[in-house]
């Protein structure tokens, strides 16, 4: 433990004098910006004509386009200070994240602690303006919210009187809250979880059953159109229905893995550790992908290290 | 222009009058229009679709370069209204001749017409459908009825193997190692004084898994108020919060110790995956527990949880039917339940027989799979020998398309 | 009682989805339920909310140990709410310049997109990288050739990591050319012991095959929860009597 | 030693895929790769149309698919200036409009001799209007693009000015993001007035778009490793450009794949090579 922390301790102190270094050379993450005018369409200038003056937003400039090609700053470019602070922020905690693989500690806990608040408020605040706002009162009471936040809600959209039911479930739902009845919340419980096993019955019936024994029906023998057999294609189809059967033999519950029984499971055992161990080498590279991306926000877009190829 | 004419079988002189009359301007060379309008009705719908065919317009040929034909038009109107207009109601993209409407009015009858459009969106003569036609309720989706006789044979094989099962008639089902562990388990997290970690996937109620997952934790929460091990059910859903309350709750009553049931030992974190995965992984690394469960749909967080709690040297028990997520499972968890089997898991460990007469009927519905897919494909293998067109083909073709597809039960 | 209705409200739904999938009239019964779920959920966000809320305060007033980072938790889920519900620094969408609400909640250079640039994505982007490193201790730990099936599932992601790089073709490619060349004459002969070739056929017939039957037992396994759950068979989610 | 690796912390396992990915993407590692059938078709498409050809840019990307995606645009840019095709940038995204602008930089930097904006190159930018913007200029470009992203109008271009529709083009070069993007391309002008085109897309985007190779769709490039490929390819054709290091954007970005690959290789070995060591001395576990 105290060792881990020494280390710890050494890593950070060589770290802030590394980031001091090139802090004093002027050599950081900035995020430079340019402001400019929204401009309206012409049926929009029509409709409200001068009522609502055009307001500015500020627009990301790449760092190759801060200075022009003369290598002089260009007048319209100015440094964010908000996005600057993001860009260390959004650093700061990348490292605090990174740091769990050393061990917990207390910059991971501080991590934990702001991504669990922020997120939930996060997943409640979409839920909020796509769940309530546009999918119930969207289709309960359009006009009052075409008139207020969703002006976009097309004209032909007519209140939609069932969507009652979704709200009396919900409110049923958060009846818990109350002191008393809370056994009522477990009506739109049931009411869901009988249809999601209804649905998905069907679905899963359709799509991985049918459909999936379907696409299985293939000629062992593949006979090419000029009468000859295509042995490379009829191994392949050969292989594909085997491995297919043996696996289902490995799921089958009312026999035991013994005898020919067993030896088939075996065999399918087989078919799905080769499925997994595919799967697992085709994963590799999708995650090594992601920690690029982290590791060139840190270096490039943060550290300004000179970018290979790019920078040299 | 001149460059892109290169069809030679059209006649020189015909060349030369095109050219001349796209040159003089856009009123020349209105395309010629399609014929043979017709409109069916739209087999198994609720009465609000039709379909419009057409025969191509003669200028609508794919070696015409450049092309004369833009696209059609389809236009509608209600034929008992004296004052309806026609409406464009949809495009077709050249070479195409037919359009489904989808958004008529149940029994209101319409009159259809088909325009040709040139690229110089000069407009065809429109080709008015012979007769007007309304859209028809078809009370029974005809496509999908094979599809109900499956589903009636492999629900009927659970419902009537259950029934079998409570009359009292012992069935034999084999043992799976994962489930066995999930005692031992829970025995040991006792022992050793620590806790008992379960995760229900990070999907919502809506998802089976999820399901599946909660009559899963209702059988680890008995054992653990059974042994007396403390029990954290961190979820990423709130109805699946609410859900697992219930549950656990109901599981400690059976057990004769609903003192010992804390609500506040399923809680939710948030609904983000990366955010829940965070709490989680922490939580481990802090509270230790002996026992880890992941039941339930996972996605890439599998591993970063089956690594932090080996990391612990927790006893892992994983089930999910993401075959995407299996890997990493099987690779990092000590016993891992694998699609089908994580949903025996319930039957399993109820301890109630009539359950188990599930599994048989599951049974029988893989016999059907492997019957429809041995016959399918010796049948398949036969036809490549014999004639293209033949009996065993179109057997094989209303096996695939009829039985497994939407062609309904006729020819 | 408390048990009795919501099984029958269970069954009811379910039996009558199940059915109106094969009347047309009804077939988008199913699609409009989830759309009920989402509002559902949406509200239920409350009840998910007001716990976690409940749980930190809790442990601030009780001084529990790490009571400090739970102020954080607190602080940052009512700055995020309180900024995504207000839409702090939205400016109307550009269509409908009149509607002081109009814009995105998410839209460029908002508060909320602030929050959710600097402080949500690279947290929840480095959490997700963090799988680089546990698949790099797995495949440590994990694939030891202990029996057969850890061999056959060793050497599969084996052959797949090499042969999804440069170094597979490298590694195999020329030799296999210049072997082929030289004992059949052909550079093609033995082209399918090409690293890159063996993991294409692993892919498309035992990961597909491998894949498919599991596909085909979950469907079944579904089949039959559901039915267990509609019937009542197994009624555990429901709770307990009282 | 043999007991410091059977009770190997794995934190050295950490530290080891730390250091295997960064320090290939600090120093530009880059390994060669073996272009497949697939990109060698892209690669043909591109290379084998009459010097001065005709081409459609339609670049669908936006940031957040930059990573992905810009390394196969700016490979796109550089073999299509090799060749000296004439250039229409064109865009349905309203976020791709700097990354087109990306793309023209480097025909000014690298082929400023050949090209010149208005005789070889134009910039038409954005519209809105996703796929109902292809069907437009499918048929009369100017309906819709009067003029180009500086304001300039088509008429008074050179090379725009004899230009009707994009039917008149000899390949559409489409990367894509997603929705509009390739898939409308195809449907919308590609197959329907077949017209030649390849297209660019990301790792999930690909899958969807095989049915369309080779019949509507000449070639497709899937991801990075694609994007890699390709780069090879078109350096194979013109080592000129081993010069640019910027033209092995994708190839650098898979060295530290093709090492981490390795370094996991080599973890399964090792792993093993314990497993047998301990077996033989008996060490229980």
């Amino acid at each position: 433990m105290n060792t881990n922390k020494n280390v710890t301790l050494i890593v950070v102190i060589v770290a802030g004098v590394f980031l001091a270094i090139r802090a004093a050379n002027g050599e950081f993450g900035r995020v430079y910006t340019k402001t400019e005018t929204v401009e309206f369409t012409k049926k929009v200038r029509d409709a409200v004509g001068d009522s609502v003056q055009p307001w500015t937003v500020e627009r990301l400039v790449a760092r190759s386009e801060v200075n022009d090609a003369q290598g002089q700053p260009r007048p319209d470019v100015h440094l964010s200070i908000n996005r600057t602070l993001g860009l260390w922020i959004a650093a700061f905690g990348t490292l605090c994240i990174m740091s769990f693989l050393i061990g917990d500690n207390v910059f991971y806990k501080l991590a934990e602690a702001v991504i669990v608040g922020a997120s939930a408020a996060y997943a409640m605040v979409v839920g909020f303006w796509t769940g309530i706002i546009q999918n119930l009162f969207g289709k309960l009471i359009p006009d009052t919210m075409r008139n207020s936040v969703l002006p976009g809600l097309p004209d032909e959209n007519n209140a939609e009187l069932v969507y009652i039911v979704p709200l009396i479930l919900s409110v049923m739902m958060l009846w818990r809250l109350a002191p008393v009845g809370g056994w009522i919340s477990r009506w739109p419980l049931a009411f869901f979880i009988g249809a999601t096993a209804g649905i998905r019955l069907v679905e899963y019936l359709d799509a991985d059953f049918v459909q999936q024994i379907s696409s299985s029906i293939i000629p062992l023998i593949v006979v090419a159109g000029d009468g000859s057999i295509d042995f490379a294609a009829s191994l392949k189809n050969s292989l594909i229905i085997v491995s297919i059967l043996t696996c289902l033999v490995y799921f089958f519950f009312s026999f035991e893995h013994t005898g020919v029984v067993g030896a088939t499971a075996r065999v399918g055992i087989w078919v799905l550790m080769i499925t997994f161990g595919a799967g697992f080498g085709m994963t590799v590279m999708g995650r090594i992908a992601l920690i690029t991306d982290r590791f060139s926000f840190l270096f490039f877009d943060w550290l300004w290290l000179p970018k290979p190829g790019v920078d040299t | 222009m001149i460059r892109s004419i290169s069809n030679p079988h059209m006649p020189r002189l015909t060349l030369l009058a095109i050219m001349l009359l796209t040159a003089a301007g856009p009123l020349a060379a209105a395309p010629r229009p399609p014929s043979q309008v017709t409109v069916t009705d739209l087999p198994n719908d609720d009465g609000t679709g039709l379909v419009i065919r057409w025969n191509l317009s003669p200028d609508d040929t794919p070696d015409a370069k450049p092309r004369i034909i833009g696209q059609y038009n389809i236009e509608r109107k209600d034929n008992d209204d004296a004052n309806a207009e026609f409406e464009l109601i949809g495009e077709a993209n050249l070479g195409e001749a037919s359009l489904e409407d989808k958004e008529c009015e149940r029994g209101v009858e319409y009159l259809y017409r088909v325009i040709a459009v040139g690229l110089d969106k000069s407009q065809s003569e429109p080709t008015v459908a012979g007769k007007a036609a309304a859209g028809q309720l078809q009370w029974i989706d005809g496509s999908r009825l094979w599809f109900g006789v499956i589903g009636l044979v492999v629900c009927g094989a659970v419902v009537v193997f259950i029934q079998i099962a409570k009359s009292g008639r012992e069935l034999k089902i084999r043992k799976i190692a994962g489930l066995e562990a999930v005692d031992e388990a829970v025995g040991r997290a006792t022992e050793m004084g620590r806790s008992v970690l379960f995760i229900p996937g990070i999907l919502d109620i809506n998802d089976m898994q999820t399901v599946s997952g909660i009559t899963v934790l209702s059988r680890v929460a008995g054992l653990a108020a059974e042994y007396g091990a403390q029990l954290d059910v961190p979820t990423s859903r709130s109805l699946v919060m609410t859900t697992a309350r219930e549950t656990v709750q109901a599981a400690y009553l059976q057990a004769g110790r609903p003192d010992a049931y804390n609500e506040d030992s399923i809680y939710y974190l948030t609904d983000e995956q990366f955010g829940y995965v965070a709490a989680v992984t922490g939580t481990m690394v802090r509270e230790k527990p002996a026992a880890c469960f992941y039941m339930g749909a996972f996605f890439a967080e599998s591993l970063i949880l089956a690594e932090t709690g080996n990391s612990i040297g927790a006893i892992q028990v994983a089930g999910t039917a993401m075959p995407s997520q299996l890997p990493f499972f099987v690779a990092a968890c000590d016993y891992t339940l694998i699609g089908e089997e994580f949903f025996a898991a319930s039957a399993y460990l109820s301890g109630e027989k009539h359950q188990l007469g599930s599994l048989k009927g599951q049974d029988l519905g893989k016999l059907v799979a492997v019957g429809l897919m041995v016959i399918g494909c010796l049948l398949a293998t036969l036809a490549g020998f014999s004639e293209p067109d033949g009996a065993l083909s179109s057997v094989v073709s209303y096996l695939k398309d009829h039985v497994l597809g939407d062609g309904g039960l006729l020819l | 009682m408390k048990r009795t209705i919501p099984l029958l409200i269970a069954a009811a739904t379910g039996f009558m989805l199940i059915l109106s999938e094969f009347i047309p009239l009804t077939q988008s019964w199913g699609r409009k339920v989830m759309i009920w779920f989402d509002i559902l959920a949406a509200f239920a966000f409350v009840l998910g909310g007001a716990n976690l809320l409940k749980i930190h305060l809790q442990k601030i007033s009780n001084r529990r140990v790490g009571w400090g980072y739970s102020v954080i938790t607190v602080v940052a889920f009512t700055i995020t709410m309180v900024i995504g519900l207000g839409k702090f620094g939205v400016t109307p969408s550009e269509a409908f310049p009149d509607f002081a609400w109009s814009g995105d909640y998410l839209q460029e250079g908002s508060g909320f997109d602030w929050m959710y640039q600097h402080i949500y994505l690279p947290l929840a982007s480095t959490m997700f990288a963090l799988l680089a490193f546990y698949i790099a201790s797995a495949a440590f730990r994990a694939f030891r050739a202990k029996n057969t099936e850890a061999i056959i599932l060793l050497t599969t992601a084996f052959i797949v990591l090499l042969g999804r790089t440069y170094a597979g073709i490298w590694l195999t490619a020329e030799p296999l050319a210049w072997l082929g060349q030289n004992l059949f004459g052909d550079a093609q002969a033995l082209a399918m012991f090409r690293l890159d070739v063996i993991v294409d056929n692993i892919m498309s017939i035992f990961n597909m095959a491998g894949n498919r039957a599991i596909m085909i037992g979950i469907a079944l396994g579904i089949v039959a929860l559901s039915l267990k759950v509609l019937l009542g068979v197994d009624r555990s989610y429901l709770g307990s009597e009282e | 030693m043999g007991n410091f690796f059977t009770n190997l912390d794995r934190r050295w396992i950490f530290l080891g895929m730390a250091v295997v990915v960064a320090i290939p993407m600090l120093q530009g590692l880059s390994f060669p790769e073996e272009p497949s059938e697939m990109v060698r078709d892209v690669f043909k498409a591109v290379d084998e149309l009459p010097d001065g050809s005709n081409i459609l840019m339609a670049y669908d990307y936006d940031p957040a698919t930059k990573g992905e995606l810009e390394p196969m645009a700016a490979t796109f840019t550089r073999h299509c200036a090799k060749k000296k095709h004439k250039l229409y940038f064109i865009t349905l995204w309203p976020a791709a409009v700097p990354m087109l602008r990306q793309n023209i930089d480097i025909l000014e930097n690298e082929f400023g001799n050949d090209y010149t904006y208005g005789e070889n190159y134009v910039n038409l930018g954005f519209r809105p209007g996703s796929e109902g913007v292809i069907k437009v200029v499918v048929t009369d470009l100017k309906d819709l693009f009067a003029n180009d992203v500086n304001g300039e109008a088509l008429q008074d271009i050179p090379m725009t000015r004899n230009i009707k529709n994009i039917q008149q083009m000899d390949l559409i070069v489409n990367v894509s993001a997603g929705t509009p993007g390739a898939k409308e391309w195809v449907q919308y002008a590609a197959s329907k007035y077949q017209i030649k085109m390849v297209a660019g897309v990301t790792g999930v985007g690909a899958p969807a778009l095989y049915p369309y190779v080779p019949n509507q769709l000449t070639g497709l490039l899937g991801a990075i490793k694609a994007a890699a490929e390709y780069e090879q390819a078109v350096s194979e054709a013109y080592p000129e450009f081993n010069d640019n290091p910027a033209t092995k954007e994708a190839l650098r970005r898979m060295g530290p794949q093709l090492i981490a690959h390795l370094y996991i290789v080599a973890l399964i070995i090792l792993g093993n090579v314990i497993h047998f060591t301990e077996k033989k001395r008996g060490v229980p576990r």
